[in-house]
């Protein structure tokens, strides 16, 4: 039954990229890609990733797509006639796929447990880990102690994000005049909204703190409260969602939670172990993972949120900025 | 304590010094933080080196998990030494962009600008020190998320295209080093490097392992512009703020050529590659043409900062060229470029950036008559410029000699008298920017502005480096024992992970 | 019980494929965010639904996830309206 | 198969014929708003029935919570976007069936 | 049948790659560009998680009673990259952003021809 509707997935998200590629019309392309992002992100559940899902489904449809949509209200709906030859990138293409291709023949086959990925390494993440790090969720265990340097850097890697984009965009605080700004005329939405938005903050303080016990994590948890924001300054207008948490203070929330995630490592230095060695921060090991994981998810946790809040809030006062003049 | 953890320092210090850059906000704090940060990372690296000169490789374990199953740090002499013109560079970069950022870039972006410069380092230092192919990745995309940031700081609103191309590019390549990865972790199991080299060599035939080191050679190429793939760079150096660039031309692209080293000579084996692929040779002509192609473009050019950009690639040709030729001094040579090419590249771009200060363009017309104005500036540009064409006493000259040597040795004298031959165009591209700073008046429009010469806090930094340049062109003893141990270290632990495959093998067979 | 969550399972993809269809081509631009949104609110049953089939119904939140982002994006397009003239 | 397994099956299967019906509704029908209502109207009956079906499968624990949450919020949600989609649309410029071709209308309404 | 039921899977994660691949570097308009080059990068994900899936078993977060489980280090390496992507479109976009402010245009052809070369 997976195969089958993997395998229907996968046709689904086959024509869905042949018909991106053909559609000049950006809007369509942008809420097709919205579309791939869901699809895919089913294709991770059916492949048992749920931690996967849960992220692509929040940054790919949810961050990425309305990313798209404020640039797309900025630089215009339609993709002029290319000049370009396409006879070149389809030659690239071609050889590209074809090497790909290629590659697969020796591929392990597809979900054979005999595979060497599940062979080597892995095996001590599905069996030592929960007595190891003492989570039943390993993808957090993994995740945040065995690779936590991976996750550090992921962590610095959206504070570079934020950095590029307030160098390139900056936050501009908007004028008095242009309060009204909002979608001031649909007042169901208005009220739906504000019914919504405390229970998708306290959907993600959930998703926070049980990301050890079932999908979910820090990540996670900091995409989804920072679109609790984004819908609050889609419906209310940004200038309100500014009067609730001001970019600035986001500037150093981001700072704050890599620093937080840091120094996690830096107090393990002191204690004697290696650089993110938990098993120094209390007595007993488990405990000392336990600790190190609930920080450092809630450093990656701020980070994100405020790295996304802010990047929304570049993009949305550039949008407004243009749309006055 | 701080002896332990050597290893991760010169990566966390400024991970760490970055968010505090931010936070610090005014220009000049975190303009003194991030120099301070960058120098004691410097100091670090300085002791790295020395310590896995006499100790060989030291590695550490992120978490305090073992390697397969945790992500390692692993330093050994190759590492050190590229990471000790990584963090030297970077250092004398910061003091030098003080002056340079309040001209070319906007001020309430000056602690940005210096946050992104720690992270791009962060970035490198990451690349260079890690173990572990995909830990790579992570901090490859940390160097270009900042990288791309930092070239799209200058005023130009060019520098937006090329950093957009540039990213575009970039992302390609970064996605194509995913790709490889994946398809030796779907062969392998691991992704630690040396765990890897140990475990490739079981399914040496096989073809997933063949595509994954073509997606992989492929997205490093576009990295560090290898020639068919340079095209992002030209525009990207010539429009970013010239302190950026004077940091990316020197550091970027080298570490990049250290990474193509690195899974060459340890992960995927020489056997593997230049043999049963047969990558040399197409590694080698790519080189050739690089040179030839790109010196001859860089004599084209009328914008000073493209001119040097072009001769960046031309000069990324030599690095592959000595790597191609598969041999302990090839790889020494190479070794030994990446080090003094960030010498000469850091001095020059640094040299532009102060012309680029005082009279406002970089246009080759703009520098006629600079002889007499600006006579350290023009010296320093000399200097760095007989650097690279390859003129004795000089750190090029170092080189270019253990190159040709590399090639003799093998009695490629094409390959010698090409290198040669490429230096010639180096004496047309720098000569005519000296003949117009030397020989042209400074023309009677401009005889009334006021250029002098620049601050010494960007003079400093730039005679840093030209004095390097010429120190390290006549005691080449550091930079021939660091290289020289580094290459033959590589050559070394590929041949013990050959004769274990061999061991594993009759193992295997037998058990 | 199985059969029965097999053939919810496979009746919500063939749904989920004529909204698809409506996205890919359709008469005004409000019917291809119609057919968007109808994907979305029918990828959240989807997924309740087949967690239930895999036997593992604790993944629920991923599907809570879907319906937010479904709104937020539903939203977004909205907005995006007060920008650009929608008529194509 | 227990009682409760039968109730949960016939209101999956009635959830699912709604929403094909739904599906079917956004091709055929004539204009615009005529598929908004049919889309919106048999999404929020869909969700209700299989949501319903599947929480009779639960042992009434956090999965259970977490149903009426999805439950409540598609509810909530899904009209409202509807709705506010449709308006969006008629302040948009979009015309029923009926306006475009009136004459269309009086005719067949002789 | 065997063969094509091992490896279908990979063929159409490559097919979905190369449609990436192809809109960016095919596309003039630099959004679309954007968009292309995140489905390369979604369809590279879908390729590492499924080398993890092992057919029968489970999502990896320890339950009573079940002994296989799917590998989870490729989906810990994924939610990096997921990361690392949105970063990238992030700071894509805002270059798109300024540079239509900039040239008056996103198309590739027409900014190209405002400037002189390079």
């Amino acid at each position: 039954m997976a195969e089958f509707i993997d395998l229907v997935l996968l046709a689904m998200l086959a024509l869905t990229a042949l018909r991106i590629i053909f559609l000049k019309d950006l809007f369509a392309v942008v809420m097709l890609f919205g579309i791939y992002s869901f699809l895919s992100a089913l294709i991770f559940v059916n492949l048992d990733a749920v931690d996967v899902a849960f992220t692509e489904a929040s940054v790919g449809a949810g961050i990425s797509t309305v990313l798209m949509l404020v640039t797309l209200a900025m630089t215009g709906r339609k993709e002029k006639q290319s000049t370009h030859s396409t006879i070149l990138p389809l030659f690239v293409v071609l050889v590209t796929g074809a090497a790909l291709i290629y590659g697969t023949l020796d591929m392990p086959p597809f979900g054979h447990p005999d595979n060497p990925v599940h062979q080597h390494v892995a095996p001590r993440y599905i069996e030592e880990s929960p007595k190891e790090v003492g989570l039943p969720n390993m993808v957090t265990s993994v995740l945040a102690s065995y690779r936590g340097f991976d996750t550090l850097g992921e962590t610095v890697v959206v504070f570079s994000a934020v950095i590029g984009v307030l160098s390139l965009l900056g936050v501009r605080r908007t004028k008095k005049k242009d309060l009204e700004s909002g979608l001031e005329t649909h007042k169901v939405l208005h009220v739906v909204s504000k019914i919504i938005i405390p229970l998708v903050i306290l959907f993600a303080l959930y998703v926070q703190f049980h990301g050890d016990f079932g999908p979910g994590g820090g990540f996670q948890a900091g995409v989804i409260a920072a679109a609790a924001f984004i819908l609050y300054a889609l419906v209310l207008g940004l200038p309100k969602a500014f009067a609730v948490v001001g970019p600035k203070f986001l500037q150093w929330m981001a700072a704050a939670g890599v620093l937080l995630y840091a120094s996690v490592g830096l107090y393990s230095m002191y204690k004697g172990g290696n650089f993110l060695d938990y098993n120094t921060l209390a007595a007993d090991p488990i405990a000392g993972q336990h600790y190190g994981i609930i920080i450092i998810e809630l450093g990656v946790g701020i980070t994100v949120f405020a790295v996304m809040l802010n990047i929304f809030y570049a993009f949305g006062s550039q949008a407004e900025r243009s749309n006055i003049q | 304590m701080l002896e332990q953890h050597l290893t991760a320092l010169p990566i966390i210090l400024p991970l760490i010094a970055a968010p505090i850059a931010l936070i610090l906000g005014r220009s000049v704090l975190s303009w003194g933080f991030a120099t301070l940060a960058s120098g004691l990372a410097f100091l670090f690296s300085w002791q790295l080196l020395s310590a896995a000169l006499s100790e060989g490789v030291i590695s550490y374990a992120v978490g305090g998990w073992a390697p397969p199953w945790g992500i390692e740090l692993r330093v050994d002499a190759a590492n050190a030494f590229v990471l000790l013109a990584v963090t030297a560079i970077s250092t004398l970069v910061l003091v030098y962009s003080k002056d340079s950022i309040e001209k070319e870039v906007k001020a309430a972006n000056h602690s940005l600008f210096y946050t992104a410069h720690l992270l791009c380092l962060a970035g490198l230092s990451g690349i260079l020190i890690t173990g572990d192919a995909f830990n790579l990745f992570v901090f490859l995309e940390i160097s270009s998320l900042a990288t791309y940031t930092l070239v799209s700081l200058a005023s130009d609103r060019r520098c937006l295209t090329a950093a957009f191309r540039y990213l575009v590019m970039g992302t390609i390549g970064a996605t194509f080093i995913l790709i490889g990865v994946g398809l030796l972790y779907m062969k392998t199991g691991t992704l630690n490097m040396m765990d890897l080299a140990v475990r490739i060599d079981a399914y040496d035939s096989s073809r997933t392992i063949n595509t994954g080191l073509a997606f992989i050679m492929v997205g490093v190429s576009i990295k560090l512009a290898l020639f068919p793939l340079h095209m992002w760079l030209p525009p990207a150096y010539t429009h970013a703020p010239s302190a950026v660039t004077a940091f990316l031309a020197s550091t970027a692209t080298k570490v990049a050529v250290y990474v193509m080293i690195r899974f060459i000579f340890t992960v995927f084996g020489i056997d593997h590659v230049f043999v049963d692929m047969g990558m040399g040779l197409i590694l080698m002509a790519l080189a050739v043409v690089a040179i030839f192609k790109c010196s001859y473009m860089a004599t084209v050019q009328s914008n000073v900062k493209t001119v040097l950009a072009y001769s960046s690639v031309a000069q990324i040709g030599y690095m592959i060229l000595g790597l191609s030729l598969v041999s302990v001094t090839g790889l020494m040579a190479s070794m030994i470029h990446i080090f003094n090419h960030a010498l000469m590249k850091g001095a020059l771009f640094m040299a532009v950036g102060a012309v680029f200060y005082r009279v406002g363009s970089v246009d080759i017309k703009a520098f006629a008559g600079l002889g007499r104005k600006m006579p350290l500036t023009m010296a320093a540009f000399t200097i760095a410029g007989l650097s690279i064409i390859g003129v004795p006493l000089t750190a090029g000259f170092v080189s270019k000699w253990y190159l040709v040597t590399a090639a003799l040795e093998q009695g490629n004298w094409t390959v010698a008298a090409l290198v040669l031959i490429g230096s010639l165009f180096a004496i047309v591209y720098i000569g005519r920017i000296l003949e117009a700073a030397y020989f042209q008046k400074l023309p009677e429009s401009r005889s009334s502005e006021n250029i002098k010469e620049i601050s010494w806090l960007m003079l400093v930094p730039m005679w840093v480096l030209v004095i390097a340049n010429i120190y390290f062109g006549v005691d080449t003893s550091l930079t021939t024992e660091a290289a020289n141990s580094a290459s033959e270290w590589l050559f070394q632990t590929n041949n013990i992970l050959e004769n274990n495959m061999v061991e594993g093998n009759s193992q295997e067979v037998s058990s | 019980m199985t059969e029965i969550l097999a053939a919810a399972c496979i009746a919500i993809l063939v749904v989920m494929a004529l909204a698809l269809v409506r996205a890919f081509k359709s008469p005004t631009v409000y019917d291809r965010i119609l057919g968007v949104n109808m994907f979305g609110t029918k990828t959240v049953l989807f997924i309740a639904a087949s967690g239930f089939l895999m036997g593992r119904p604790d993944f629920l939140d991923i599907a809570i996830v879907y319906a937010l982002i479904n709104f937020i994006g539903m939203v977004a397009v909205l907005r995006f309206f007060e920008y650009t003239s929608p008529i194509e | 198969m227990d009682f409760l397994d039968i109730v949960s099956s016939i209101l999956l299967l009635a959830g699912v014929f709604f929403g094909f019906s739904g599906a079917v509704g956004l091709f055929r029908f004539p204009d615009f708003f005529t598929r908004v209502h049919a889309a919106s109207v048999t999404d929020s009956i869909a969700a209700i029935l299989i949501i319903g079906g599947l929480l009779l499968q639960t042992s009434f624990d956090l999965n259970t919570a977490k149903l009426v949450f999805i439950l409540l919020f598609l509810l909530v949600t899904s009209p409202t976007a509807s709705h506010a989609l449709a308006k969006s649309a008629r302040h948009g410029g979009l015309l029923t069936l009926a306006e475009t071709s009136p004459q269309d209308k009086q005719e067949s309404a002789k | 049948m065997s063969f094509i039921l091992d490896y279908y899977n990979y063929w159409v994660v490559v097919f979905l790659m190369m449609a990436g691949f192809y809109i960016v570097i095919s596309a003039n308009n630099l959004v679309k560009k954007i968009v292309g080059l995140n489905i390369f990068q979604t369809s590279v994900f879908m390729l590492y998680i499924s080398m993890g899936k092992v057919t029968g078993g489970t999502a990896p977060i320890v339950v009573e009673g079940v002994t296989q489980y799917s590998n989870p280090l490729p989906h810990v390496l994924i939610l990096t990259a997921i990361v690392v992507g949105v970063a990238t479109t992030a700071v894509g976009l805002s270059l798109i952003v300024r540079i239509k402010r900039a040239y008056g245009t996103v198309e590739e052809n027409e900014f190209e021809n405002k400037d002189d070369a390079i």
